[in-house]
């Protein structure tokens, strides 16, 4: 019942929140999301599941209820927790939070509203990563949309309305694509399955229950599901050329929302494609190695190189979330412990530094409220700590071995490289590496032009450093991307053991 | 006895020139005087089927066809007022205020 | 069973006979009038057709009820004889 | 000593250790950090020394210490410890220059009243620690993530001086080269994982050790895109070696270096000496085991290699700042370094990277004391007539620059020489190839010796040629100290190794450096690399008479580039004799353009791409996207048009569509039949 | 038989008869104090009267009333009448429906004469509703039908000062003659053919129409414009758009909510049980597909609406258009009904009866909320709605619940049941129009969230005032919200009960 209680806490701090008067909202919804915090430790701390949830492992913390009997397949309540949610949970309670904290600042009109909202997209991001029942998972799934459209829409930039719509349609079809394709399974499955249980289906597609639906064989329809939840998910995560929501989302939002979005809602992609594509057809993934890992590579290096071309320091790390991500999905699309393995630990490690950029070019920015690299620079000078920290974030974010991302993107590589999904995966790997060095390009050209040189500025403000509860988002999260990077078996060990079930279905042992 | 068929023509007949005065004229008046020509029509079928089928049924609903015509009438001519008082007349091609 | 076909052809060239002239003359109130026009011919099938109760009602509420009504109606919506119809 | 080896983490932690305390708590304590650091790195060379003594005796260590990340069916990544005569040596030099380094910073820093004291302690830490950590390296990827760590610390000390434009320019660019680099290497590394399932670099596991067996057949590994066994290790080796080009600054990513004279000189000294470009060459000491299985591999070393060395010393001949000359030398030197590896001379690379990290340490602390005295002027021509005013500097530095020059008995001699001889021999033995390398490496040493006295007679001869040059700032103990130290050791470290002298003079065991570095693990010492590469020796006459020319022509080249220098600038009013060049000269003085293309590439190719994709990002997909929903609210604004506002239009399109209807249902059910 | 142990048969009809009475009791009270001002009174007892009927309407289902497990429907007055499972499910949504409206009139109405006529005119449209949910024979139908609507001209034209109200009163009225003449004809040309107008024995009658299987074909076609019109389907929505724009906003929820769902019913059983696949489309060569009748005039239906919604600048009329594209998913409930469908076309007509009834809570909520913004004299624009959340945060939450739910979002009702529809659909073999339908699903976020943009995004108008806090739409509009939220883990009894209900007309 922890999830439960988990997930039911959040949406009733996110309701105190919205009842809260604006002056004490932020701090108020700080003090609330410590439950979460503290809840999912505690529940990382009782871990006890082994395998993957999907594949008959056993799942931490599991409750499964029958909610909805519709036609023939029966709507649960199952949620339940393995090795790859549970790190993905941590995560999200502890990214709310600090994005939260690093709000304090920006946010100065309908406090309570925002602050309650965040909390209520935290409590569905916490269903999405734990309902083990397709329905339920959808429904949290979409209703993170919801409070990501007004988050964006009500207190975003300039353009934000554009933004907002254009994220929430996008992703929203997306979704419906994917909907369509993964029910079009469930219907290919026909009478082997009794509900839209995600274990169930997972295991009576291994055991080849898979029959043919709407004119289609059963290797056809599997096809046709996997592309059409691939689409539906890769515009989540996002894969070029499906990603141009994404910089405007972030551009306009404001920071603590481009830290959820970065940090958590993009995973939710990776994780959907990992737990459905990668996990339930994997035959269907494997035959189609070729363009995903081109989409891949492409992804990687596209998005790196417009990064190169961007002035806008919150544009030139959304770019950059394109090409890490890139990352997971080369990643995932290896079929090796290290692939998926350190595709599943990107994700977090991913969301830590994400986060920390994102944060950091807001503190930056609630300060000269520019973010143009042409507008300002030698911003280290009057803001040492900051810049001292956005430095060694933006190393992080270049893959600084003994920081996650190193990690990660190391474990990706090896995990791509000595895959066997086709004979060509090295040269791909080989490919999408270069984008370590594309992105040391322009996170070192920005950095060069607005922290380093001569102080210059244009605005009217005065440049002075950052009051402490916006560095302390920031220092927090260095000191977990570092800790998570020199000891990343704190995940990896409990990813790994999810994760391998998946592989031994494809034979990659 | 005339065959069914004849009825049918002729109501058929009844019914087209009911939507053809319908799509013709702008005269709201003549609008429902189409429509009381349509209900007519399908009255004349109701009344030779009641008719061959050897049963009342049809006449029956013919009854209630008249009625619920009448009430129509009365109803139209009531909108019809208002529509004259605000716009100045009873041509239904003037009331556009709201379109697309 | 010849008389009964002819009769039928009569009344029948009568309805759309009249009927065609609601839907084309010019005038409203002649339009009224042979609406009465074919509402009495139709009147006169359903006697053919033995539903003399019908035909009764038929009279009475539409030559009675309806046709009065709309004439009135007619009378109320006049402004101007030239444009009223088209 | 026994156990002494147990310590060897502490030789890594203790700067790190001080990282920390000058990091946290350095603008708490005087000298802004700088004692922790020298603590720290006088610690740690304490504990090298004794480790070096403890290797000497026959000890080795060998051993994972921490589980990095554990694999679950998978291998597992290990960080480890791996002490041996080369890392052992290594240690002793990285941790004594990091020491003397420190105690300089005290008189280039401190005494000069820099600010942000405690950053550059902490950093210094960090990048001893790491290079440390580097050297202790039991595997590739532990090697490879101390390696890039290297690479920040270079990228924070040489952008020290953030507010001004050109050290983060530099410090940019030295980390963007050397990433390009490490791109290649990480790639060589997963390459690596992926062909021997480890990545060790000694004991059973050891990748060298599995190549080896591969390549005779005795063990089965993975390679890829179909390439046979030798083949893909080549590439392997290519790969590995990307990152060694870009951390030596070996030709073609050899253009970071120079810019990265925008740090503080100490910070040069560090850099060039002992850490960060050493680094490169080291590694490809370490893993000599997998380089000499593959010939191919060797020669691309050696070409490129001998190919720097000529390169990088002809550019050196024009510069005007006295920093800009060290660091040419220094990509020259790191050039016949690699020359000596790939012609299969392990020991003299190693003798020669040892030699060299002692006299150019020694030279650009020299400059860096220069630099202080000349108020912080660099340029050569402003100088002149310095060594009457700072006799202690000058003599280190003309021990140091004996040493570069090669000029007998200082250390450069003798490692350079070796170099050169082993190339030869090798190269006489059927390697044409080698034999280019070494022609070049040859040509290469006259341009040093000029270059070297050039420098000298423009800085300390000659009558003073500024007001500054007149009256120099004093330089203090803690300058004075380190310059005495590395000034000796410049003179006397070739001692170790006197091979010419063995041969020509037959005296037996005065190759110190050979007996030690043939110790310790069977795979990893020069005797088994000796028997494993690809070459065979032969010789001019006999052994004895190769090794006299050998010595005799270099030492000869040399004497006559510094002869030509003695005679175009030992002369009171010296004057610049470029223009005899002619148009050469612009070429040398731009570099070759190097970084003209490279800034091309990077400005003119990959910036206007990247300019292109986001135009095409933001018209094309974008506007697919876009576009789309234009297209239906389009269809949309044109269908409600339908709705007219005339009633009669409805009933009109209503008869229509249900004719329509009739029609349809009409004729597909043969209602009209 | 008896619908309870002791009850006369008549009793079945209750729910109808509850809200005749009401009615008249409306009309008398207006009798006896015809300027009243204070229409407390009035809505209270058409609140309460709706309420009623509901109430027995739901007893009636839970105790199984009509529903195989009592003994099979109730047929009333030689088979005119039926009660069953159905009929009461409807009546269960006219009566919500009829509720809300009736309290959120309490507050539009303040300033308005003849509030007595509105408020018995409103129930009687109900129980002609009502009956046509249980009617069983097309006279009953044809008669229920026109009882339902002739009020609703009268309602949609009731601010007879306004232009716009009396224009939609025309064009609804007008399409409306025209649209029961072609049902009317319709009815007359299917007895034509079969010789009664009973429902069961149509379908009796069937079998000897092979000759005249153009002639019955004109007639189905015919009979399905009638309902197309009361469903405001393609080609007979013309009137709607206009008619829901135009008519005061609880009128329109009415309308778009009630009688639309009224005119489903009446479709369902017709369609069902009078013309049923099997036999029909087996008539003559190739026989009367009404499924792919439907099919069609579902795809152009919710394309139309939808794409036409897109680009509206009145929120009110987005909505009308809206409207008819839910019409478009409904009739989904009669397109992907199969000869040999067995329970899977109970399971869509059941999915489609559902949807109604969420939709019934959504589609009100939404046009009363436009009745509380006409109540504040804003406008009716998009640009209008601007910064309305800032003003009155708890309507424009429900407001933006009703328009996610519309869209069919997570976590609301709407979501659920367009998901039971088409899956459903897909049940039947009917996944392209699942297809498109959840295309169309997806255009219709779009032009949701505009309204949800402009209220909390937008910046409002310096001018942006809101007078008066109507308690009474207030409440009708958090009850649909709550409504709407509820249904999503409340689904459960609904879906069970509307397919129970449906399979039985199989």
């Amino acid at each position: 019942m922890i999830i439960e209680a988990l997930i039911a806490v959040t949406f009733l701090a996110a309701l105190v929140t919205f009842v809260v008067p604006d002056r004490y909202a932020g701090k108020a919804a700080f003090a609330l999301s410590l439950v979460p915090v503290l809840g999912s430790l505690y529940m990382w701390q009782q871990y006890d599941a082994s395998g993957n949830a999907l594949l008959g492992g056993s799942a931490a913390f599991e409750t499964d209820i029958v909610w909805l009997q519709l036609g023939q397949y029966d709507l649960h309540w199952l949620v339940g927790v393995d090795g790859i949610s549970m790190p993905l949970i941590v995560l999200t309670t502890i990214l709310t939070t600090l994005a939260i904290v690093s709000a304090w600042t920006p946010i100065t009109e309908r406090q309570s509203q925002f602050f309650g909202l965040m909390l209520f997209m935290e409590a569905n991001l916490l269903g999405v990563f734990t309902a083990l029942d397709f329905f339920v998972w959808f429904v949290f799934w979409e209703a993170v949309l919801v409070p990501m459209y007004f988050l964006i829409g009500v207190w975003g930039g300039p353009r934000r309305k554009y933004a907002a719509i254009k994220f929430f349609v996008y992703t929203n079809i997306a979704s419906l694509v994917m909907f369509i394709g993964f029910i079009s399974l469930v219907f290919g499955l026909g009478d082997s399955i009794s509900s839209l249980r995600l274990p169930e289906i997972a295991q009576a597609l291994q055991a080849g229950q898979l029959g043919g639906f709407a004119g289609l064989s059963a290797g056809a329809l599997a096809s046709v599901a996997f592309i059409a939840m691939f689409f539906g998910f890769a515009v989540k995560v996002p894969v070029a050329p499906l990603h141009t929501w994404l910089p405007d989302a972030h551009v306009e939002a404001p920071t603590p929302v481009s830290v959820m979005l970065a940090g958590v809602l993009l995973k939710m992609g990776t994780y959907a494609l990992l737990r459905f594509n990668f996990t339930m057809l994997p035959e269907t993934a494997r035959s189609f190695a070729l363009p995903i890992a081109l989409l891949a590579v492409a992804s990687v290096i596209y998005g790196a190189l417009l990064a190169l071309a961007q002035q806008d320091l919150k544009r030139i790390v959304a770019y950059s979330s394109v090409s890490s991500m890139g990352y997971v999905i080369l990643g995932l699309i290896a079929y090796t412990t290290y692939g998926v393995g350190g595709a599943t630990f990107q994700m977090v490690a991913h969301g830590l530094i994400s986060g920390l950029m994102f944060m950091a070019v807001g503190v930056i920015y609630n300060t000269t409220h520019t973010r143009m690299v042409t507008d300002m620079s030698g911003v280290a000078d009057r803001m040492p700590v900051t810049a001292g920290i956005f430095v060694a974030g933006a190393f992080g974010y270049m893959g600084l071995p003994l920081m996650a991302g190193f990690a990660a993107e190391f474990f990706i590589f090896k995990g791509a490289f000595e895959s066997t999904v086709m004979e060509a995966m090295p040269l791909f790997t080989a490919a999408a590496m270069f984008g370590i060095v594309i992105v040391a390009g322009y996170l070192l050209f920005a950095m060069q032009r607005t922290l380093f040189g001569p102080f210059e500025f244009d605005g009217d403000y005065e440049i002075t450093e950052a009051p402490f509860h916006d560095v302390a988002p920031l220092a927090v999260l260095l000191l977990l991307t570092i800790v998570l990077g020199v000891s990343p078996d704190i995940f990896f060990t409990m990813i790994q053991d999810a994760v391998n079930p998946i592989l031994e279905l494809g034979g990659a042992f | 006895m005339v065959p069914g068929q004849y009825y049918l023509v002729l109501s058929a007949a009844v019914f087209c020139i009911g939507i053809f005065g319908l799509l013709t004229r702008k005269n709201a008046l003549l609008f429902l005087m189409s429509v009381e020509l349509m209900l007519n029509a399908a009255n004349i079928n109701l009344v030779a089927f009641s008719y061959y089928w050897g049963n009342v049924t049809g006449q029956t609903f013919g009854l209630f066809t008249m009625a619920l015509a009448a009430a129509e009438v009365a109803v139209g001519i009531g909108i019809i007022l208002v529509l004259y008082r605000n716009f100045d007349g009873v041509d239904v091609t003037k009331a556009t205020t709201m379109r697309w | 069973m010849v008389y009964e076909t002819i009769a039928f052809a009569l009344f029948a060239l009568i309805t759309v006979g009249c009927s065609l002239g609601v839907v084309l003359v010019r005038d409203i109130w002649h339009s009224a009038l042979l609406l009465g026009g074919a509402l009495l011919s139709v009147a006169v099938h359903y006697v053919m057709l033995q539903a003399e109760f019908l035909a009764a009602m038929q009279i009475l509420v539409y030559v009675g009820g309806v046709l009065i009504l709309i004439t009135f109606a007619v009378m109320l919506t006049r402004i101007d004889p030239e444009v009223s119809s088209t | 000593m026994a156990g002494i080896l147990e310590f060897a983490p502490a030789i890594v932690l203790l700067p790190f250790l001080s990282f920390l305390i000058a990091l946290g708590a350095g603008r708490y304590m005087p000298k802004g950090g700088a004692l922790a650091g020298i603590g720290a790195t006088a610690g740690s060379f304490v504990l090298a020394v004794a480790t070096f003594f403890a290797v000497s005796g026959g000890q080795t260590y060998n051993q994972t210490i921490y589980t990095w990340a554990e694999g679950l069916d998978a291998v597992n990544l290990t960080f480890g410890l791996l002490i041996d005569p080369l890392s052992a040596m290594m240690l002793v030099i990285v941790t004594l220059i990091a020491f003397l380094v420190h105690v300089f910073s005290l008189g280039y820093m401190n005494d000069e009243g820099e600010t942000g004291l405690p950053r550059y302690y902490a950093a210094l830490g960090l990048f001893s620690a790491s290079m440390l950590g580097f050297v202790v390296s039991d595997n590739l990827l532990m090697a490879f993530m101390f390696f890039e760590l290297v690479g920040l610390c270079s990228y924070l000390l040489i952008g020290f001086w953030f507010r001004q434009d050109g050290p983060p320019s530099a410090a940019k660019k030295a980390f963007l080269v050397t990433r390009f680099g490490d791109y290649f290497f990480l790639i060589g590394v997963v390459a690596v994982f992926a062909t021997f399932g480890s990545a060790a670099f000694a004991g059973p596991d050891a990748f060298p050790v599995l190549a080896e067996e591969a390549l005779h057949g005795e063990h089965s590994v993975n390679t890829f895109l179909g390439m046979g066994e030798e083949a893909w290790f080549t590439v392997v080796g290519l790969l590995v070696l990307g990152g060694v080009v870009g951390k030596s600054a070996q030709f073609p990513l050899h253009t970071w270096l120079p810019d990265a004279m925008e740090g503080p000189t100490p910070v040069s000294a560090l850099i060039h000496a002992a850490t960060m470009v050493a680094a490169g060459v080291y590694l490809v000491a370490r893993m000599y085991g997998f380089y000499a299985l593959t010939p191919t591999t060797l020669a691309i070393i050696a070409l490129i290699g001998g190919f720097t060395a000529l390169f990088a010393a002809t550019m050196g001949v024009v510069k005007k700042e006295i920093k800009q000359v060290l660091a040419y030398s220094t990509i020259s030197q790191y050039g016949y370094m690699m020359l000596g590896l790939g012609a299969g001379g392990y020991v003299a690379a190693t003798f020669h990277l040892m030699t060299h990290a002692f006299f150019k340490a020694l030279l650009f602390l020299g400059a860096g004391s220069v630099i202080i005295a000349m108020h912080h002027n660099e340029n050569m021509w402003d100088m002149g007539g310095l060594k009457d005013k700072m006799p202690v500097t000058y003599y280190a530095f003309l021990s140091g620059s004996l040493a570069l020059a090669g000029i007998v008995p200082f250390a450069g001699f003798w490692s350079k020489d070796e170099v050169l001889y082993e190339t030869l021999i090798h190269g006489l033995g059927g390697s044409p190839i080698l034999l280019a390398a070494y022609a070049m490496g040859l040509l290469a040493v006259f341009f040093t010796g000029f270059y070297t006295f050039r420098m000298v007679f423009l800085t300390f001869h000659g009558e003073p040629r500024t007001e500054t040059a007149r009256n120099p700032h004093g330089v203090r103990w803690n300058v004075k100290a380190p310059l005495a130290v590395l000034g000796v050791l410049a003179a006397t470290a070739g001692f170790v190794n006197m091979v010419p002298v063995e041969k020509l003079l037959g005296i037996k065991g005065i190759d110190f450096l050979h007996q030690f570095l043939d110790g310790s693990f069977s795979s990893l010492n020069a005797h088994h690399y000796a028997e494993i590469l690809p070459y065979s020796s032969s010789y001019i006459g006999g052994e004895a008479t190769t090794v006299a020319i050998g010595a005799g022509v270099s030492l000869g080249l040399a004497l006559a580039g510094a002869a030509l220098a003695y005679v175009l600038y030992n002369v009171p009013e010296p004057v610049e004799h470029t223009e005899k060049l002619g148009s050469i000269k612009t070429v040398l003085y731009n570099n070759y353009y190097q970084d003209e293309y490279q800034v091309w590439i990077a400005t003119s190719v990959v910036q206007p791409i990247s300019r292109v994709l986001d135009k095409f990002d933001q018209g094309i997909v974008d506007g697919v996207v876009n576009g789309i929903s234009s297209v239906s609210l389009f269809a949309g604004s044109r269908m409600k048009r339908i709705q007219t506002g005339v009633v009669s239009n409805y009933a009109a399109l209503l008869t229509l569509g249900l004719t329509a209807l009739l029609l349809g249902l009409g004729l597909i059910g043969g209602w009209f039949a | 038989m008896t619908p309870l142990q002791t009850a006369p048969v008549w009793t079945a009809a209750a729910p109808a008869i509850i809200l005749a009475a009401t009615a008249l009791l409306l009309l008398t009270i207006d009798t006896i104090d015809p300027d009243t001002t204070n229409n407390g009174l009035l809505a209270t007892t058409a609140t309460l009267g709706s309420l009623a009927a509901g109430g027995v309407a739901a007893r009636f289902l839970m105790a199984g009333t009509g529903m195989e497990s009592t003994g099979g429907a109730i047929s009333l007055y030689g088979d005119a009448l039926i009660v069953d499972g159905m009929s009461l499910f409807f009546t269960l949504i006219f009566t919500s429906v009829a509720a809300m409206v009736s309290v959120a009139s309490y507050d539009y109405l303040a300033d308005e004469q003849y509030q007595g006529e509105f408020y018995s005119l409103v129930l009687l449209a109900a129980t002609g509703m009502t009956l046509m949910a249980m009617s069983n024979s097309l006279a009953t139908v044809f008669v229920s039908l026109e009882l339902a609507s002739l009020p609703s001209y009268a309602l949609v034209a009731f601010l007879k000062k306004n232009r716009g109200s009396v224009e939609a009163g025309l064009k609804y009225f007008l399409i409306g003659a025209l649209s029961s003449a072609v049902f009317a004809f319709g009815i007359s040309l299917v007895y034509a053919v079969t010789g009664s107008l009973v429902l069961p024995d149509i379908a009796a009658g069937l079998s000897g129409a092979d000759e005249l299987v153009g002639v019955l074909g004109l007639g189905v076609l015919m009979i399905a414009g009638g309902f197309a019109f009361k469903t405001a389907s393609v080609p007979f929505h013309f009137w709607a758009p206009e008619a829901y724009e135009g008519a005061p906003a609880p009128i329109s929820a009415f309308l778009s909510s009630a009688s639309k769902a009224a005119g489903f019913a009446v479709a369902f059983r017709v369609f069902t049980v009078a013309f049923p696949l099997g036999t029909i489309s087996s008539l003559g060569p190739g026989g009367i597909d009404w499924s792919l009748l439907f099919a069609i005039l579902a795809v152009v239906t919710m394309t139309l609406g939808n794409f036409a919604a897109a680009t509206q600048e009145n929120v009110k009329r987005m909505l009308a258009y809206s409207s008819i594209g839910h019409a478009g998913y409904a009739l989904i409930g009669l397109a992907a009904i199969t000869v040999d469908g067995g329970a899977a076309n109970g399971n869509v007509l059941g999915a489609s009866m559902a949807h109604l009834l969420v939709y019934g809570f959504m589609n009100t909520g939404a046009f009363l909320f436009i009745a509380m913004v006409e109540k504040w004299g804003i406008g009716r624009t998009f640009e209008d709605y601007n910064g309305i959340a800032s003003k009155a945060p708890i309507a424009a939450t429900a407001m933006t619940v009703f328009m996610f739910s519309l869209a069919g979002l997570p976590p609301f009702g709407g979501f659920v049941s367009k998901y039971a529809l088409f899956y459903s659909a897909i049940e039947s073999g009917f996944w392209w129009l699942a297809a498109v339908g959840a295309m169309n699903s997806a255009l219709s976020l779009f032009y949701y969230s505009r309204v949800v943009k402009a209220m909390w995004i937008e910046e409002p108008a310096k001018s942006l005032e809101i007078g008066s806090q109507p308690v009474g739409l207030y409440g009708a509009v958090v009850f649909a919200a709550v409504g709407t939220v509820l249904l999503l883990p409340g689904f459960q009894p609904v879906i069970e009960t509307a397919q129970t209900v449906a399979a039985a007309l199989f």
